[in-house]
């Protein structure tokens, strides 16, 4: 047990386990898109309530839908979903951010202050704006959950390039006469990688939660389409009678948050071995 | 559908005769009741004649899904709010278990020839939970306040007719209205309440009902405690009932695994079956009426032939047995089975299950060779809604029609299908009714309203207009059955149910009684001892 | 007095943000105030009247003054949506003063938890020389961190309320009744919103301290001939919080803003539910002062946490 | 009294530390002399039982007073050592601002001495207790220790609580008197004062001291000090040494000094080590080694040592001004971080007024905080709160800062950082834009320049060692050929003998491209070696200017005097 522990460091299995988790389910995303065991939406009184078994893995739910089926539909919805409110949410954050953090002055104070707004706004709220705005829907779900993110990279972001404005290399590009915008996103960026690396792999976690939560709370995937969340806020309702409706969504929430956090961990392992 | 046998029919009759018909023996009503209530699906009904004697004490907690809105009886509008208030306030005359009207504080009443005067008798030492006789004065406030004769203000829309209310004596209180409906007598249900109360700064609801308030608060509940001077004898048994809000029907499940609470309706078929063992589990219809509604202005329905190949196509056995464990009541048309006199079972106009081929053919003749695609607006909050969407999504997929769910919130679904906007293209949700047959019919005319489908026919109005005004009973279920068929024909909308509702009881409560309309009455229920 | 007076300028200027975003919100978020409270069924002319008595017949911009003014007032207006009694109904400020004691009450006990179970646990994991034991925690915390918030709580539901039954779900009892009934059920709802915590600050806490181990300070220690035990516990360990107490005040902000999924699953009558359920009603007097509450309280929250760290941390304080 | 007998040492990979033997007398200085990386370190901390987990003992034994501490192949003692560490030997080390824990107050941190061994100073009994060889007996001796804690339980029991509690506070009282008089003993005049401070309200001098009284508090049999003035201004630098001095006169312990200064060595050791690689390559009697010094490695270390001879022979002539500085005062916004303070704004440099001429490499010497990073970023236009006037006759000065670890973007090749300037050049003027292979070759041209080979081209700056990187700094300056650079402390942070190969490179670069330097340091040796001309300044204000070797024969301000010393 103990050579296991020091083996598993050592060989770094977190980036090799991570790699496994997600890879598997990544692969179950994408393969639902052209193949799954039964139809995502086809419905059976015979089959309501099955347990797990070889004919259906995880088992069916209230309408006799194939539950593995299902989950692989909503890891590709629910996998797309949070990369894209990772996405937004990153880039507008490294965008504001980096000129916050970089220039300061009152454009600073007044986006930090429109920062701490949003950040204290009821997301749910929030994503009725959008929705009200733009309709429901997945993208917009996307979007509002985008913003509602962008605070915490903006945070991040800015304080890194608080942290070097004033470095040395810095200072020396700004001697040669290098452009603002050169330094801001040619100088500074690549060197906060590391930093930004660890709360994009938090940010996603966050993003599959919340996108979880927003379909939980009847706002996000539309039915009959399946996402995680949906899924395990639709199974509540039968955890006495199927408890497996509701262990297998969950689980695979955990699986690919795991997986993700695992990889990330193996990266940043690998990076630190490096140096 | 036996379980309301006494109807409405009967109960106008003894209306137009004056009198009342409660307040006599609780054999009577037992007997009468025993009779008719029909033992449904899985669910297994109250038993109404216990062999136990009945056992004084104890509390109970009743779970309810929605907060009050208000503690002012005039002005509560919500169903969860009304079921409540049921059990703190009367009005001079009460609904009872089968739907029939009986004396509360009035003793007696009659009705003038032309309908338009109204005369009660008040009972005897009927005491507010203020230690209070009520008094004629109570009364005339409590009718005015409500009417709107008092500030102008109508708080009960249905009273909105009364000219005047006098007081002839001590005990008798005149009421004159300006038409005659013999639909008018349900509204004097309205709660009385101390004069001035209804003005006076700070006050606690107090009425004359079998419990007293004790204390409310916003998200928990409401707590009301036994009234021991109620006028009818030996009730209520229970020493205090704990209202409480459940914040979902999820929740509610765990809290009732959790034995945290007594009794909880509204459970799903699924949830009942889970609870079986722990609870006695009792189903009847929720009498509201569940459809798919199409907005008659709006494409693909502003077509007739679109809305009956919707119709066709729909699988509605499919979605009773899906959603409601085959409890359900499947309807057609704008009336509840339990109004028996008015209903007309329509239901082979369509067929209850799917006739693809026909529906077909239909969307061909309307132009839509290749199908139609709408998106349906549902509140997200009505889980059973929720559900009869997707199946019928996915069964009506084979006829060509493709529905697209849109999850909203409920004042989005408000604001979108109820209000100004209308331009939705369908949606599923359940219109809840009263005891009277216009409260369903009445909206679909043209341009009323309340006409939230854009239901437009000349021929369904002037056949309503005809019900309404008629004050023959036999014509006026004549001509409500006429606009049903018309309106069944020109499929204003696709009616899917009447769902049941399922409750789950504490396996040692005993006396519980199911209402035609939407209360908790627990002046009845007591604990046995087994 | 300039980092207090900017505090508060800063403070000020947030709240006003917010509250008027939160009233653009309700411009534009679909749903009629008024059919929300009178339903389906009421007359023309009582929609009129209630408009008229909420003042919504007025341009937005009046009512927006006129509500800043009652707030700078002191008086935080009336709920739409919940009766005091009869005719009045529930002062907004009432409101959240009966349902914050129940937030404050869950964040305190998680509080408690986390403090309880992290720290020992980072320390522990930090002294640990067992590979074996870094593996298993490192992925057992992962795990912790994982877990959807609803799920999670529903998970302690079903093992502590129907497999161990060592409490009935939903049978809270306020506090006001029976407070130590009302924390012996809050215990569970305060493990859900504690486990993901815990992994997080036992993980963090414990890689603070493995930077802190290798400083030169500690060498120092050593070299005074100071036991493993005393400097992991005299030198290391408050100095390695510093930055953990900024993390800890982080969640605090967290949970007493409202754990709105965890009081919805075991049905707690805090802030978090009130706010849902507020928005949902469009109960727009109670949402936008629960905003302000919980942007304030995170706001404070760090400035507190700001405040203590000059108060542990001599190298700011005496500056 | 020490003695180490084929001692090698090694983390995962090869040995740092090989066969290294020596012995220290009682009451002598050993110095141990050589660059970074040479093992010194490591060897005083394997001596000291300090050495990290890490690294193994793969030879040798270590003794001290007969008393074996360590043996290869066994694990480290560490009960055993800590009856050493403390009371024994103690350990002074180089950073005086990090060795301190900064959330205890100095008393308290020097107290922790007494507190841990107390006991067993108590009447001083360890000194004239017999020597103990075996482990047994010292195994014994923890006994003892339980028994002096049962005394004090009964003794508890029999005066009462509140008896023992006065005894607890005098016994209080009389250690903070100690600490007090430990702290006043290395020179520390508000003792009473120190004593409640937390480590970074004293200045580095002051927590040196403080270092200090912790390690002799107890008059260890050795003390151990591993570069403890490297990080120290001069003059405190010098205090530090006649300190250490003085303590080995007075408590007559032996003392092992590190440093990779020769000419410290030369002032305080009795012998010295040379140590290279692991190695030790000269071991003799300090004057010998000076005066004859054998090893090809000692000589070069010998000769690297910035002396002022050698001084470069290039007199120019002040034909044009470069720069040209007026009345410059520079100000740094001071922000207040206390709850209740204030900004406030502080003059850093008062009054500056001087010209940089063509060609002409302009010494600035100080001590650290006296102004001289602040007033070259006022003359690159780096800071804008300034008053007077800073006139450039040339365009785009460039600047080579101290730390070559943060002054190269850590993500980007040589190649790359070396091209940057010319891009840049090319972006803000057009004409001056030159062609990706232009610039790459120019790139290539510079890296020969600074004296590295073309394989560093696609390296970053994570692979190169502390000198290259100082090199490619150097060539990143100088690419776009500025009139004027300035290098602040281009060489402190590095070994002597790279040090003293950066100096040559930038004279014989500047003698190539002939751009004017105004170079910085705090080593008045190394200006002597570069500079045409000095210019001394202290505390904001610039005291003197002159000639190279008109300050140095005949400086004018006393504080110059003092440099000079």
């Amino acid at each position: 047990m103990k050579k296991f522990g020091a083996w598993f460091q050592k060989q770094n299995m977190y980036l090799l386990v991570g790699l496994l988790m997600t890879g598997l389910a990544v692969v179950l995303g994408i393969l639902s898109f052209f193949w799954t065991p039964y139809g995502t939406t086809t419905m059976s009184v015979a089959e309501r309530f099955h347990a797990p078994s070889l004919r259906h893995l995880f088992g069916t739910d209230n309408f006799g839908r194939d539950i593995f089926s299902r989950v692989m539909q909503g890891i590709g919805t629910t996998v797309i979903v949070s990369s894209l409110i990772v996405l937004i949410s990153a880039s507008a954050g490294i965008l504001i951010g980096a000129v916050t953090g970089y220039f300061g002055g009152i454009l600073d104070e007044v986006i930090m202050r429109i920062t701490d707004a949003v950040n204290a706004f009821p997301s749910i709220l929030l994503a009725l704006v959008v929705i009200s705005i733009l309709g429901s829907g997945k993208q917009n779900v996307v979007l509002s959950l985008g913003i509602v993110f962008t605070p915490s990279y903006v945070r991040i972001v800015r304080s890194e390039f608080i942290r070097l404005r004033d470095s040395d290399f810095v200072c020396r590009a700004r001697l040669m006469g290098v452009s603002k915008l050169r330094i801001l996103f040619i100088h500074i960026l690549p060197n906060i990688w590391s930093v930004f690396w660890v709360s994009v792999t938090i940010g996603f976690n966050n993003a599959i939660l919340a996108e979880s939560g927003m379909s939980y709370l009847g706002i996000g995937v539309q039915p009959p389409d399946a996402s995680l969340g949906k899924m395990l806020s639709d199974a509540q309702g039968y955890l006495g009678r199927a408890p497996w409706y509701a262990l297998a969504p969950g689980l695979t929430i955990v699986w690919i948050v795991l997986g993700f956090s695992l990889l990330s961990e193996g990266v940043r392992r690998k990076e630190e071995k490096k140096k | 559908m036996k379980k309301f046998s006494i109807t409405l029919m009967a109960l106008l009759l003894v209306a137009a005769l004056g009198g009342c018909a409660g307040g006599k023996s609780s054999e009577d009503k037992s007997s009468a009741s025993a009779s008719t209530v029909e033992t449904q699906g899985n669910g297994t009904t109250q038993d109404q004649t216990p062999a136990v004697d009945p056992k004084y004490g104890g509390k109970v907690v009743v779970g309810v899904q929605q907060d009050i809105d208000s503690l002012d009886p005039h002005k509560a509008t919500a169903a969860g709010t009304k079921e409540i208030l049921f059990n703190i306030f009367e009005g001079l005359l009460k609904v009872n278990e089968n739907g029939s009207l009986i004396c509360a504080v009035a003793s007696d009443y009659s009705v003038s020839e032309d309908g338009l005067t109204y005369t009660f008798t008040l009972r005897d030492n009927v005491k507010f939970h203020n230690g209070k006789n009520v008094t004629a004065e109570d009364v005339k406030y409590s009718l005015e306040r409500a009417s709107g004769l008092l500030d102008g203000t109508v708080l009960v829309s249905s009273l909105q007719t009364l000219k005047s209310v006098d007081i002839v004596d001590e005990h008798t209180v005149q009421v004159t209205t300006g038409s005659a409906n013999l639909e008018l007598i349900y509204s004097f249900t309205t709660a009385i309440i101390p004069a001035g109360s209804g003005e006076a700064e700070g006050s606690n609801p107090i009425g004359t009902g079998p419990f007293s308030f004790v204390s409310y608060k916003p998200q928990e509940g409401l707590v009301v405690k036994k009234n021991p001077d109620y006028w009818q004898e030996g009730l209520p048994y229970l020493d205090e009932v704990n209202f409480k809000v459940v914040s979902g029907a999820d929740a509610a499940l765990l809290e009732l695994k959790g034995h945290s609470i007594d009794l909880y309706s509204y459970l799903t078929d699924s949830q009942a079956a889970e609870l079986a063992n722990d609870y006695q589990i009792i189903a009847a219809p929720s009498d509201a009426l569940q459809a798919l509604f199409l907005n008659n202005k709006v494409a693909p329905f502003d077509n007739v032939k679109v809305r009956q190949a919707v119709c066709y196509a729909m699988d509605r056995d499919l979605a009773n047995e899906f959603v409601t464990g085959g409890d359900g009541t499947i309807i057609s048309a704008a009336m509840l089975p339990t109004l028996k006199d008015y209903y007309v079972d329509l239901n082979d106009v369509y067929g209850t299950g799917a006739n693809v081929e026909k529906a077909k053919q239909l969307l061909a003749e309307a132009g839509y060779p290749n199908g139609v695609e709408f998106s349906v607006i549902v509140p997200s909050n009505y889980e059973a809604h929720v559900q009869t969407a997707e199946v019928l999504a996915d069964q009506m997929k084979a006829a060509g029609i493709n529905m697209s769910i849109e999850l909203v919130d409920w004042n989005t679904w408000l604001e979108d299908v109820y209000r100004q906007g209308r331009a939705y293209q369908a949606s599923i949700c359940a219109i809840t009714c009263d005891m009277t047959p216009s409260y369903l019919m009445v909206r679909f005319q043209t341009g009323h309203k309340k006409n939230f489908i854009n239901f437009a026919s000349s021929a369904y109005d002037e056949a309503y207009k005809k019900a309404e005004a008629s004050m023959d009973l036999q014509e006026k279920a004549k001509y409500y059955k006429e606009a049903q068929k018309i309106f069944v024909d020109e499929a204003g909308t696709a009616f899917i149910q009447d769902p049941p509702i399922t409750i789950a009881l504490n396996k040692n409560l005993s006396g519980y009684k199911f209402y035609p309309i939407y209360v908790q009455d627990m002046s009845t229920v007591y604990y046995n001892n087994k | 007095m300039k980092y207090l007076v900017k505090k508060i300028v800063t403070l000020i200027m947030t709240l006003f943000l917010v509250s008027v975003l939160a009233f653009l919100a309700f411009q534009i978020i679909p749903g009629d105030v008024v059919t929300s409270i009178l339903g389906t069924e009421a007359t023309p002319e009582r929609e009129e009247a209630l408009r008229k008595e909420l003042g919504l017949d007025q341009p937005p911009v009046v009512r927006y003054v006129r509500w800043a003014g009652n707030v700078l007032k002191g008086d935080f207006g009336e709920s739409y949506r919940y009766s005091k009694n009869m005719n009045q109904m529930m002062p907004v400020a009432e409101l959240i003063g009966d349902k914050l004691p129940v937030t404050l009450l869950l964040a305190a006990l998680s509080m408690l938890i986390i403090i309880v179970i992290a720290i020992p646990l980072g320390v522990f994991w930090a002294r640990s020389k067992s590979k074996i034991l870094d593996v298993s925690l490192n992925m057992g915390t992962q795990t912790a961190m994982a877990i959807p918030s609803f799920f999670l709580g529903v998970l302690v539901t079903y093992l502590f309320g129907f497999v161990l039954k060592w409490f009935a779900p939903g049978s809270y009892v306020s506090f006001r009744d029976d407070l130590w009934g009302c924390i012996r059920y809050l215990i569970f709802p305060a493990i859900s919103v504690a486990i993901p915590k815990i992994a997080m600050t036992a993980r963090f806490l414990r890689n603070s301290m493995l930077t802190e181990r290798s400083s030169d300070y500690v060498r120092t220690a050593f070299s005074k001939g100071a036991s493993e035990r005393r400097v992991s516990y005299v030198h290391v360990l408050r100095n390695a919080m510093m930055p953990v107490v900024t993390f800890l005040g982080m969640i605090i902000a967290e949970i007493v803003a409202g754990s709105i999924v965890v009081e919805q699953v075991f049905s707690l009558p805090g802030i978090g539910k009130l706010l849902i359920s507020s928005i949902s009603t469009r109960d727009f007097p109670v949402v936008e002062i629960l905003i302000l509450y919980i942007t304030f309280v995170v706001i404070f929250v760090y400035f507190l946490v700001d405040i203590l760290y000059r108060v542990i941390d001599p190298r700011i304080s005496s500056k | 009294m020490i003695k180490i007998e084929h001692l090698s040492v090694a983390f995962d990979g090869p040995e740092v530390v090989r066969d290294v033997s020596f012995t220290i007398g009682d009451g002598e200085i050993l110095g141990v002399v050589g660059e970074s990386g040479s093992g010194k370190s490591v060897t005083a901390l394997t001596l000291m039982g300090l050495v990290s987990e890490s690294a193994h003992v793969t030879s040798g034994k270590i003794y001290y007073d007969d008393q074996l501490l360590l043996e290869a192949g066994k694990p480290r003692d560490n009960a055993l050592y800590r009856e050493y560490q403390g009371p024994k030997m103690s350990m002074v080390f180089q950073e005086p601002m990090t060795s301190l824990n900064p959330t205890m107050k100095v008393g308290a941190q020097v107290e922790e001495m007494l507190l841990l061994h107390d006991r067993k100073c108590l009447g001083e009994s360890i000194a004239s207790a017999p020597k103990q060889n075996e482990i047994q007996t010292q195994k014994g001796q923890l006994a003892d220790a339980e028994g002096v804690k049962m005394e004090e339980a009964k003794t508890r029991y029999a005066v009462g609580f509140t008896g023992w509690r006065e005894e607890r506070k005098k016994e209080k009282a009389r250690r903070k008197n100690r600490v007090l008089e430990a702290l006043r003993g290395v020179g520390l005049r508000e003792a009473e004062r120190v004593y409640d401070c937390y480590p970074h309200q004293l200045s580095g001098g002051m927590r040196q001291r403080v270092m200090i009284a912790m390690a002799v508090i107890l008059h260890p049999g050795l003390i151990v000090a591993d570069e403890p003035t490297t990080a120290l201004d001069v003059t405190v630098q010098n205090q530090i040494i006649e300190l250490l001095k003085k303590i080995n006169q007075e408590q007559k312990n032996s003392l092992l000094f590190i440093t990779h200064d020769l000419n410290l060595a030369r002032r305080l050791c009795d012998r010295i080590l040379v140590m290279q690689d692991g190695l030790i390559v000269e071991s003799g009697h300090t004057e010998d080694i000076f005066n004859d010094p054998k090893g090809e490695y000692t000589k070069k270390l010998i000769s690297a040592v910035p002396g002022r001879t050698g001084k470069r022979k290039s007199p120019h002539e002040k034909i044009r001004p470069l720069v040209e500085v007026r009345d410059l005062s520079v100000f740094y916004r001071e922000n207040a971080n206390s709850l209740f303070g204030k900004t406030v704004k502080k003059c850093v440099v008062h009054h500056a007024d001087f010209t940089v001429y063509e060609g002409e490499i302009l010494g600035l010497v100080g001590e650290s905080g006296c102004g001289k990073t602040s007033l070259s970023k006022a003359i690159l236009g780096l800071n804008k709160m300034t008053e007077g006037s800073v006139t450039h006759h040339s365009n785009s000065p460039q600047m080579v800062f101290q730390d070559p670890y943060s002054s190269l973007n850590p993500m980007k090749t040589v190649g790359w950082l070396l091209q940057e300037p010319l891009r840049a050049q090319g972006i803000l003027d057009p004409s001056k834009a030159m062609s990706e292979k232009d610039r790459e070759a120019a790139a290539h041209d510079m890296l020969r320049k600074v004296g590295m080979s073309e394989k560093y081209f696609t390296r970053r700056p994570s692979q190169l060692s502390g000198g290259q990187r100082q090199r490619i700094s150097i060539g990143q300056a100088l690419i776009t050929r500025p009139g004027l650079v300035i290098a602040d402390e281009p060489v402190s942070a590095l070994d002597v003998t790279i040090q003293a190969q950066i100096l040559e490179l930038i004279r014989s670069l500047q003698e190539e491209l002939k751009t004017s330097f105004l170079f910085i340091s705090h080593d008045i040796n190394v200006i002597y070696q570069v500079s045409d001309r000095i210019m001394v300044m202290k505390d904001g204000k610039i005291l003197e200017i002159g000639e190279t070797e008109e300050v140095f024969q005949h400086p004018k301000d006393p504080y110059t005097k003092e440099l000079l010393r």
